[in-house]
């Protein structure tokens, strides 16, 4: 009896020894993950897309017609050390004809400050509001939220630094806060010698029984605003560019609730999500490459919200519905120049009603149908897309 | 701006409340490693686990209340071996918890103190959810759980020196009582050797390992990917040349496809445990194996 | 002694499954292959490129003298599960001074649709022709053949879906048909709103004995073309553009004939291989910023071929002739608007000889030495190349 | 384009003929398993081979012809092992044939089946063609064919259950003259025991390890790369140390190497069947290693 474990000790330990070294192997490269994105858009509109109310800039965009290529993502992710975790993620995309490589994130986090504290440094997602920071190929639906696209150009992301910390309490509780530079949109050239970008945040969560779990999340961002142009995504080439300057705030609110039997979501699950983010601003607009140089001040409040929900009703299979909607209230001196800035509404209120389907053949393959009645601006549409996601090479984490 | 803040801070109140701690705070991945941490700490240990019997331990998301119990662990038992891949990597580094990170006494992975089975010799995602490392589902061997538990008290010892002598008694206590069942458990289970069994996952490879139990096929025509129709046929033609005894499934695992199969071919569907609180009376590792081999030789008579 | 043996076989068999798995490493990474490409090229010419009776753009030219970099080719494919397979080839390249990151492949296809049937969507080399669906690094020439210069810019890559069927028959039959965007050379913004590009192919396919094996292949394109303009790469700022709108039809035929003998191809091998276009155009050509607009009407009728044989005398070294000519019969209202889109001939005939030798050290490294008399356009010149191609990463494929 | 269309729809009535089926379509990536899938499956089987004795199966191209042979195929049957790994993938992806794919019951890898020899620690391409998963050579070793004459009879009936006496007669049939006949060899190549043979490419490390026979180097001065005159000098050189008995290699490598090292040592040179229909009277396993140990002993005597 002794002999023979002793035996099977010895056969474990050979076994043992080459995995250690397997993984090892495997440790030295980073985990490569490589997002495929393809699409195919219908709708009828020709008119350049707008949200009345609303400057639009960064990725902000109503999809194209017929094939074409969403951001083909490559993630190069590992632990610098014990300390460090590190990520790299390029999008490559193209933007009216021009193929582009677009740096998404290059942020360093610390890993064992301990006491609840992180350090985030770089190019990251703010983690503001429930979406903001999660890359496209998770979203449930093609497209972000009206409000998303409107105030943040689809999504905040920045040059800087954050700092969180996680209470030791039974509920989650999370606070941070984030400096950053503001060179990009909505921010787009912040003040103060490129920190004139904040933000807040703070979530709770926990679980309600055993198949329940929920999140509640409270932002806060503010920028002193330098320039911030509206993007040549919408507009074409344009020779007078509209371009802020002032004090911008935005406050937030959101909500996520899942539910699924007993807490396994493998066969189905539900999730019912909701976001309101209010913004003011206060400041000019001038109309740079004008001459004489038209302005005029401007005082702007917006607010958007949307709710959606998402139920797997059987492996695979997943529907989903969202609607959402915006408000915006601009005054200025002079209404032409805010018209031309597209923040004039002229009474309309931008919504939208969307409606998914979806079939993911494994966790890494998914196609996408979706349907919006989108009256999002004057010439609403129809719009019908239909999208594949495939994943290549690393796990993806299953954040909450 | 104010008003937002002082919001803030009222939420803070009304949420926060550091609680008492025990000893070792353990969070356990999956319900057997709660279970052998309560049977090794006793009252020097607070176990709580991410996972019930009705979760499946592949899939879970790092939801809020699984980062705030991280954050307070001092002690977290796996299985490891790429089980929890998808969500425990992200706890460790939500949680800012330097006690649990990987390779730390912290963190005790259970699946690396055994040898493991169905080490693939190449991978690639075309042969679905398949563990680099090997199948995770060490537990449900008890020879392996005897020397996971003698390496747990080790590691019990080294985060609390204090409570040595207590973990020691305890380790000692379990390992007579446990070695005891095994010898019972193999006797009863002596009839099983030889015997095919069609599982839903390959959850079983370790406890068939130890009867000497035959997988006569898997529901799943890929690790991870559900049952087709058109799988249940070509499992049928299957199971005609080489016929099994039974089909079983786990508590988390759909039923239909067993039951699908079970109509089509007449052989019998059996719910096993899995895991402590897989089944009304599985209150512990004891009564687990107590249930699954009760389960198993029911349908074999 | 046995018992001894038999230990130390179990302990060797329990060592060996998680080495092999280290061995392999990879993991869940995707294959990663990198190609580099460097060049030396050598020739008297300082005249632009041009190649009379065609129209140039994508990538089409003469490449550059001295020391310079090709296309470093950057490759990630994997299965994304049992059913899909993804594929992203990056190239990075420099035109005219500027870096450019290219997107010349991001696909996804079926694995296990069963029936012979496959789907491809995304961005492709499209199946039509031979050489079409080849990568720069694993053609037998430093260049293409005129033909593909002229009709396709190099190549043809498109954003679309490509469905193919493979008859259950001993011959090798393959069909199959694409429906892409057109947004790029030749189609350049394709009509139908991004829709007006078709391709259909026929392949067949076999074994003469033990030693030959041959395939052939017919194809067809065609688009309807809104706004095709030639490439700046041949033509370096221009103000007016001439710019093609109508519709366009190619017809190919390809052919290829291997022989090694005994079938192996270690020692020594012979390919032979031709391939024939013909394309037919109708509709105008307008010189975009000119004023007042300058057009024309334009019936193009222009057409190619090649024929080149590939011998490997022995183990690295291989020699290679190539003959390429092209003939066009363009008509149209304003001969001048003809002219200036380079679309006459003024009698010539573009043709070209070309010979090269090369020297593969491994299936990894190859170095090419390469001459060709060009009289593809009037200022016929002697180039010489010199070239390396070399591999890092994964196995490449052996295809046919 | 209607012209075109018809000249399409011509072809195809020319071209295409659907063949009637055996009970099997039987796809070898090389000579040797077509040969074992005839001893197994007979009538029921209806086999080809992807390669010849004369082809290098490291450097086949996926023409064709072998396309269309997959597409058609039930049960793939190759080494495996990477050997290979750079036409085969393609063929599997290219073929649309969801039997056979990686991972299926379709695909039947022989050197997965047994242990595997040469295993490199760490790889790079600076050690030439070698193969992670270790040397896939493995039908040259014929304890380990009967490994996989086992595996490949159950693969058989799982594919076509309706044979499934017909394929164990045939197993139980063939293991018993295999058996005697691997009494027969290792009793003939006893002499062989500790002689030094130099090999072209390490294709023989499975002959070599049954017979307990040495390499004493290889013409290839790294696998897969051809042989250089400096590196034949260097040859001689280590053969003065240590002289070795003959020098092999097989149908499809060049003797040129091989030759100018025999006229500089004075060592013979053999050529070896390597494979089934690797020399004349080489009409299946059992002539193959009757004709490769009478070479061998002949040289020996």
């Amino acid at each position: 009896m002794k002999t023979k474990s002793m035996l099977l000790g010895l056969v474990t330990f050979a076994c043992l020894t080459p995995l250690t070294f397997a993984a090892k192997q495997d440790g030295f490269n980073p985990d490569i993950s490589l997002v495929l994105d393809g699409r195919y858009g219908s709708y009828t509109n020709t008119s350049d897309y707008v949200l009345p109310g609303f400057m639009l800039g960064g990725e902000a965009g109503r999809g194209e017609k017929r094939f074409y290529l969403g951001h083909s993502e490559l993630s190069l992710s590992a632990k610098v050390d014990d300390m460090f975790y590190g990520k790299l993620t390029t999008a490559i995309a193209e933007h009216e004809g021009e193929t582009e490589v677009e740096l998404e994130e290059a942020f360093i986090e610390t890993l064992a400050l301990d006491h609840g504290l992180a350090v985030k440094a770089g190019r990251f997602f703010s983690d503001i509001g429930y979406l903001n920071n999660q890359h496209g190929h998770t979203w449930d639906f093609m497209d972000v939220p009206l409000v998303y696209r409107g105030l943040f150009g689809n999504q905040l992301i920045d040059d800087g630094l954050q700092l969180t910390w996680l209470a030791p309490t039974d509920v989650y509780f999370k606070l941070g806060v984030e400096a950053t530079r503001g060179n990009r949109f909505p921010a787009g050239g912040a003040s103060i010698e490129g920190n004139g970008n904040q933000a807040v945040f703070a979530k709770f969560g926990g679980d309600a029984g055993i198949s329940n779990a929920w999140q509640l999340g409270f932002s806060h961002w503010r920028a002193d605003i330098e320039a911030r142009s509206a993007g040549t995504h919408a507009h074409g080439a344009v020779s007078e560019v509209p371009t802020f300057k002032g004090e911008s705030e935005v406050n937030g609110i959101d909500f996520v609730w899942k539910w699924s039997p007993n807490g396994n979501s493998r066969e189905r699950n539900l999730k019912i999500q909701a976001e309101y983010f209010q913004r003011s601003e206060d400041g000019n607009i001038e109309m740079v490459g004008s001459s004489p140089l038209e302005s005029s001040t401007y005082q702007g409040e917006q607010s958007g919200w949307y709710v959606q929900t998402i139920y797997q009703f059987m492996p695979r299979w997943r529907v989903g519905y969202r609607y959402d909607q915006l408000k915006a209230n601009n005054t200025g001196s002079d209404a032409g120049v805010l018209a031309e800035a597209g923040l004039v509404t002229d009474g309309h209120t931008p919504e939208r009603s969307t409606i998914m389907l979806d079939y993911s053949y494994s966790e890494y393959s998914r196609i996408r149908f979706q349907y919006s009645k989108d009256n999002s601006y004057d010439d609403g549409d129809n719009l019908f897309f239909v999208q594949y996601i495939m994943t290549l090479g690393a796990h993806g984490a299953h954040s909450f | 701006m104010k008003k937002f803040i002082s919001l803030f801070l009222t939420s803070i109140m009304l949420l926060v409340a550091i609680p008492a701690t025990a000893a070792l705070n353990v969070f356990a991945c999956e319900p057997e490693w709660a279970s052998l941490a309560n049977e090794l700490g006793g009252e020097r240990v607070k176990t709580v686990s991410a996972t019930t019997a009705y979760q499946d331990p592949h899939h879970i998301e790092a939801r809020p209340s699984l980062i705030a119990k991280v954050r307070r662990a001092d002690l977290l038992i796996c299985s490891g071996a790429d089980l929890e891949v998808g969500w425990l990597p992200l706890l460790q580094r939500q949680a800012s918890n330097a006690r649990v990170l990987p390779n730390t006494p912290g963190y005790f992975e259970a699946s690396a103190m055994v040898e493991r089975l169905d080490i693939p010799v190449k991978i690639d995602r075309s042969m679905g959810d398949i563990h680099a490392a090997g199948n995770p589902h060490v537990h449900l061997d008890p020879r392996r759980i005897q020397t996971i538990a003698k390496a747990l008290q080790v590691r019990l010892v080294e985060l609390d020196p204090a409570g040595k002598e207590y973990y020691q008694q305890r380790f000692v206590k379990f390992n007579q009582r446990w070695q005891q069942a095994m010898n019972k458990w193999q006797q009863q289970a002596s009839q099983l050797k030889g015997t095919r069994i069609v599982v839903h996952h390959r959850d079983w490879v370790y406890l068939f390992d130890w009867l000497g139990i035959e997988i006569a096929g898997a529901l799943e025509p890929k690790p991870g990917l559900p049952t087709t129709a058109f799988h249940l046929v070509s499992l049928k033609q299957t199971l005609k040349a080489k016929p099994a005894k039974m089909i079983v499934h786990t508590t988390y695992q759909n039923p239909r496809g067993a039951k699908r199969l079970s109509q089509l071919t007449g052989i019998p569907v059996v719910q096993l445990p899995y895991t402590v609180g897989g089944a009304e009376h599985v209150k512990d590792l004891f009564s687990l194996f107590d249930v699954t081999i009760q389960r198993l030789t029911g349908v074999n008579k």
